[in-house]
């Protein structure tokens, strides 16, 4: 039996928003010590890795770790029965093949069931390696959206690059030629609005700019981001949810000529 | 002077094309598969890839992927799956559509990469009349229509958006969680 | 002669939204009780029945019962010449072939006078009985307006059954199958907020989602609106204008085999 | 092995069709018009619905209803308007779209319902070389082209959507209010 | 009765059309050229605007005008340009979408207007074999197709969005700012 | 050298929402005292002149009048990259074909370059006469905006007449036949809210709304706005943006018999 319930329901709306655009079906894994979810998009440039800890959830019970695949559309479609304020539990029977999701207002007199299918994915069970990086920055989350917005309508590539002093990207394009600079600033009051630079080395990579756009649909998920580099490295863009998870989302990089790496 | 409208508007075509890479293990350099085409008609005897004609405006990525399916299996004798029996696929993802010109006809390509597992060893047991595989340091030294060109920058342009993120992964294959 | 003036003119344009989608030509009683109007869609399922009684205007004057034809589509674009805080006087003249629509802003500033030509349409006055429901249940009218804009996502047909403890909307699809019950609760303080249920039997109807939809978009009519329920017959949707007048939707249950209701 | 790209595009035709139902009274069970297809060419000397081509991408309702009225009295001596002369209308909507595929031809229909009212008597009056009027209980027993069978289930399924409004009323038709 | 979907659907074509106007100078009355189509064929030896297929799709334009500046070059001898070998274009725009449906054709026309400077004597001096130049005046009387009818319409219903801003500016042309 | 900056760079972000959907190429005239733009839209009949001076910049330095022509779609695009409360400095060096804009948020912690390459447009100076009017009316600019949208929807052409009470707004189409007037009011207390006619002579004049519909997106750029129009002129309609500068539209009448006219 998997039981699990969130008293902030529309969480798990906002994480659909970021991952359904990215990957249409995925396995769910259930454990113990929490959810979590890793897949690939369809062309293997990006992957995604969902963390929700069991802590996160009230009465949160798993009696033996298993693995549920899922359509995201049709569970975007089925959590819009949700509305902002619910309470949402989600039950799974070890013996049926199917999950029931369960969506209550918080003056109890709101009650919506919908009952799910489940679907059998096959998928191979891929680590990602714990690096250090060569840089991490830490920004607001609606910055970072805001600039990959902007430099999309100007470019389709995105150079980033991670110097002490900030993050720069640059893109460019028949329109013209762009750089955005974000420096360090700890000056505002709210720490969310800080831009902070960790750096071991600096770095200059580049990526497609498409991907960075379909990440920043987790901006609701926190008010700051990171992004994290390391050279030759797939850049990963982190948005914590406090104690209760994170979801990464890794970017290979562009290299000019990949036909000298492809004999590995 | 010249008589403009009397030129006729041109037959719409759609087509759906697999860039097919057969690879002894992901990450690897592979070879491609290319078809004969027959000896009469249009391109009478050119290599393409394998391409089938899609109908009825349904060209969606399920569509066009099941007939495909279909194509490969029964015309190439090439079926999908699990292994030993069929070929595993890798990855397999629509890389874009392109245009393409004839006198007579407007040609639009929808093409979709697809990587497959399997050594030289099973891409030469697949060879046969019709059918060859083109390791991929050849394949611009090959004899390829414009049409078959056009495909495969589609596909080359798309590995460029990114390199393969398995690359990254693969060390930890094995490891445990 | 026909004259009356609303000094909320835009409560004309808020009817409107909820009628042109459902029915794009209908009549127009106008009588000295009132203004009605009562309209199939083209397919006869449902029926809309609108009633804005004289005293809800300010100086209202129908010096002889008449009957006017209009196409709601082209009244709904010419209602986009009204201001939100404009008052609206329709004037007809019993020998002329056309209505006017007079809006002036409450500072006096703005005057716009558009004329339309009515239509000749052919309809048959049909009396809607004045039945006793098995059930009546009353709930905010945004909180009917989300569940059915919902569970239309899921799928094309609502069970509606009422039980003394509350009303349950159920549908299925390829997606899954979905219950929203809502249940009797009066502990909010403010009473549009209530929902109530007024049962005499239990009752269980099936209908085609997308008509609710359609009738939802009267929401900003009202804060409460109403379902009422007997077996066997139309379901009653009401929007009430508090002293004004009222806006109610009938539609036709779904039965699995018509056929054999056909000869009757 | 086959040759893909030598399939043709299906030439795409858009018609308009009008499954004419004609009852005795709102609510009753009544029966179906339908036209006989000329000795010749495409689907020869069978049982169809009304059916006009739309040229030109006009497809709205308006001009559908306006073309086929015009059809309906020109063609076949059935005029809509008013008793006695004409064959009062007592519903009338769209039911729906489908595509049916021949082997050279994408053919789309717009099915329109439309209920008029006459007895049986008015059906057999009406019914003239290459015309005839078919009970509902026997529609699935008369030889009908799958054409002619997605168009009727079109209608059927929609009135699905609803049993008629009409019945709920008629017992107050005569009621003054 | 009528065999309805025997019809075929009419063949697309696409076409770009210049309503191109020679003034002797910004705001006068000026003369209309016309082409002659060939002796066989569609339309066979009437007149016309310059008319050329847009294939393809794209018709943006860009595309179209860049199209239309080729044909008028090679095919007509009118370069437009800078002065004194070519023709200065005073104003160039679209005036919209026409559709002409011929009995096997569905014919969309592009049309744009485009004014040149040049007098009586230019247009009498580029008038040759298949070239006609016809005062504004005489556009009535000239024996006109009904197509070239509808583009005319076109550009003469879009100069009645109102009257050239030209007219109010030219006072002011030669005083110093 | 050209370099200029603005306090509030979304200014130009507005000014470019009202003219690039009149004109897609234009040349900026740069010149000490400031910079000016005037440019036709492709059918002759509009005609657009902007006028940005010296002063509403900091730090304003022209070295030698220069003309410089930019694609304005483009530069539209480009000024995404712009936040709302960001400072826009631009520069452009007399030996190079390009021009550059600086972003610059106000806690300077992000900055934003974006390079364009400049175009070559053929174009003739023209002088706009002075006409003295024969009527000028002020209006709120929303009221303006709203009113001919909402005329948009019923008809093509306006008819715009002012007498000493105010000014009307006719059109008339399929749906019907509407009027539009707004009066003489100074009675509110903010000056922006007022409607106020200088009157010469009553005028009356048509128009092709959709030019209006067009003028009107330039209402974010001041709260009023004012129409002068004369006999046989074209309209003059103007937002003022305070000391700053101006942007202003003409519109060419129609006249019914245009031919007539043809031969000047």
């Amino acid at each position: 039996m998997f039981e699990a319930k969130l008293i902030q329901g529309n969480l798990i709306k906002k994480i659909m928003e970021g991952l359904k655009d990215l990957v249409t079906e995925a396995n769910f894994d259930l454990s113990p010590g929490g959810v979590s979810l890793q897949a690939m998009d369809s062309s293997h440039v990006a992957l995604v890795a969902l963390m929700l800890r069991g802590d996160a959830f009230e009465n949160y019970r798993c009696d033996r770790p298993r693995s549920i695949g899922m359509n995201l559309v049709n569970l975007s479609k089925v959590l819009k029965c949700a509305g902002n304020d619910d309470t949402m539990t989600l039950k799974a029977d070890d013996t049926q093949n199917n999950i029931t999701l369960v969506f209550e207002s918080q003056a109890e007199d709101k009650y919506a069931e919908v009952q799910m299918e489940l679907m059998d994915i096959d998928s191979e069970h891929l680590g990602i390696p714990d690096n250090t990086y060569d840089a991490i920055v830490k920004m607001p989350s609606a910055q970072f959206s805001q600039i990959v917005k902007d430099l999309s309508s100007i470019g389709d590539t995105v150079t980033v690059s991670v110097t002490k002093d900030g993050i720069t990207f640059s893109t460019s394009g028949d329109v013209g030629t762009a750089h955005i600079t974000c420096k360090q600033n700890t000056s505002m009051e709210k720490e969310a609005d800080h831009t902070t630079v960790n750096l071991e080395h600096p770095v200059t990579l580049t990526f497609a700019l498409r991907y960075f756009v379909t990440f920043a649909k987790s901006t609701s998920l926190s008010h700051q981001m990171s992004i994290s580099l390391s050279k030759e490295l797939p850049v990963m863009v982190e948005y914590a949810m406090g104690d209760m998870g994170h979801i990464r989302f890794y970017l290979a990089p562009k290299i000019d000529d990949e036909e000298s790496m492809d004999d590995s | 002077f010249p008589s403009a409208t009397e030129k006729l508007a041109k037959r719409e075509e759609v087509v759906a094309m697999c860039v097919l890479k057969m690879v002894p293990r992901e990450g690897q350099r592979g070879r491609y598969m290319l078809l004969k085409r027959p000896a009469s008609g249009l391109l009478a005897g050119l290599w393409e890839f394998p391409t089938i004609p899609i109908e009825g405006g349904d060209t969606t990525c399920t569509h066009r992927q099941s007939k495909m399916d279909e194509y490969l299996q029964a015309g190439c004798g090439t079926p999908l799956g699990k292994p030993p029996k069929k070929l595993k696929v890798l990855r397999r993802h629509d890389v874009g559509t392109a245009v393409h010109l004839f006198s007579h006809i407007r040609m639009t390509m929808h093409v979709e990469m697809l990587v497959v597992e399997g050594g030289q060893e099973a891409a030469e047991a697949a060879e046969k009349a019709g059918v060859r595989w083109v390791a991929e340091g050849e394949m611009g030294s090959f004899g390829l229509t414009t049409m078959v060109r056009k495909a495969f920058k589609l596909a080359e342009d798309r590995k460029r958006e990114g390199t393969d993120m398995m690359q990254y992964l693969k060390g930890n294959k094995r490891q445990a969680r």
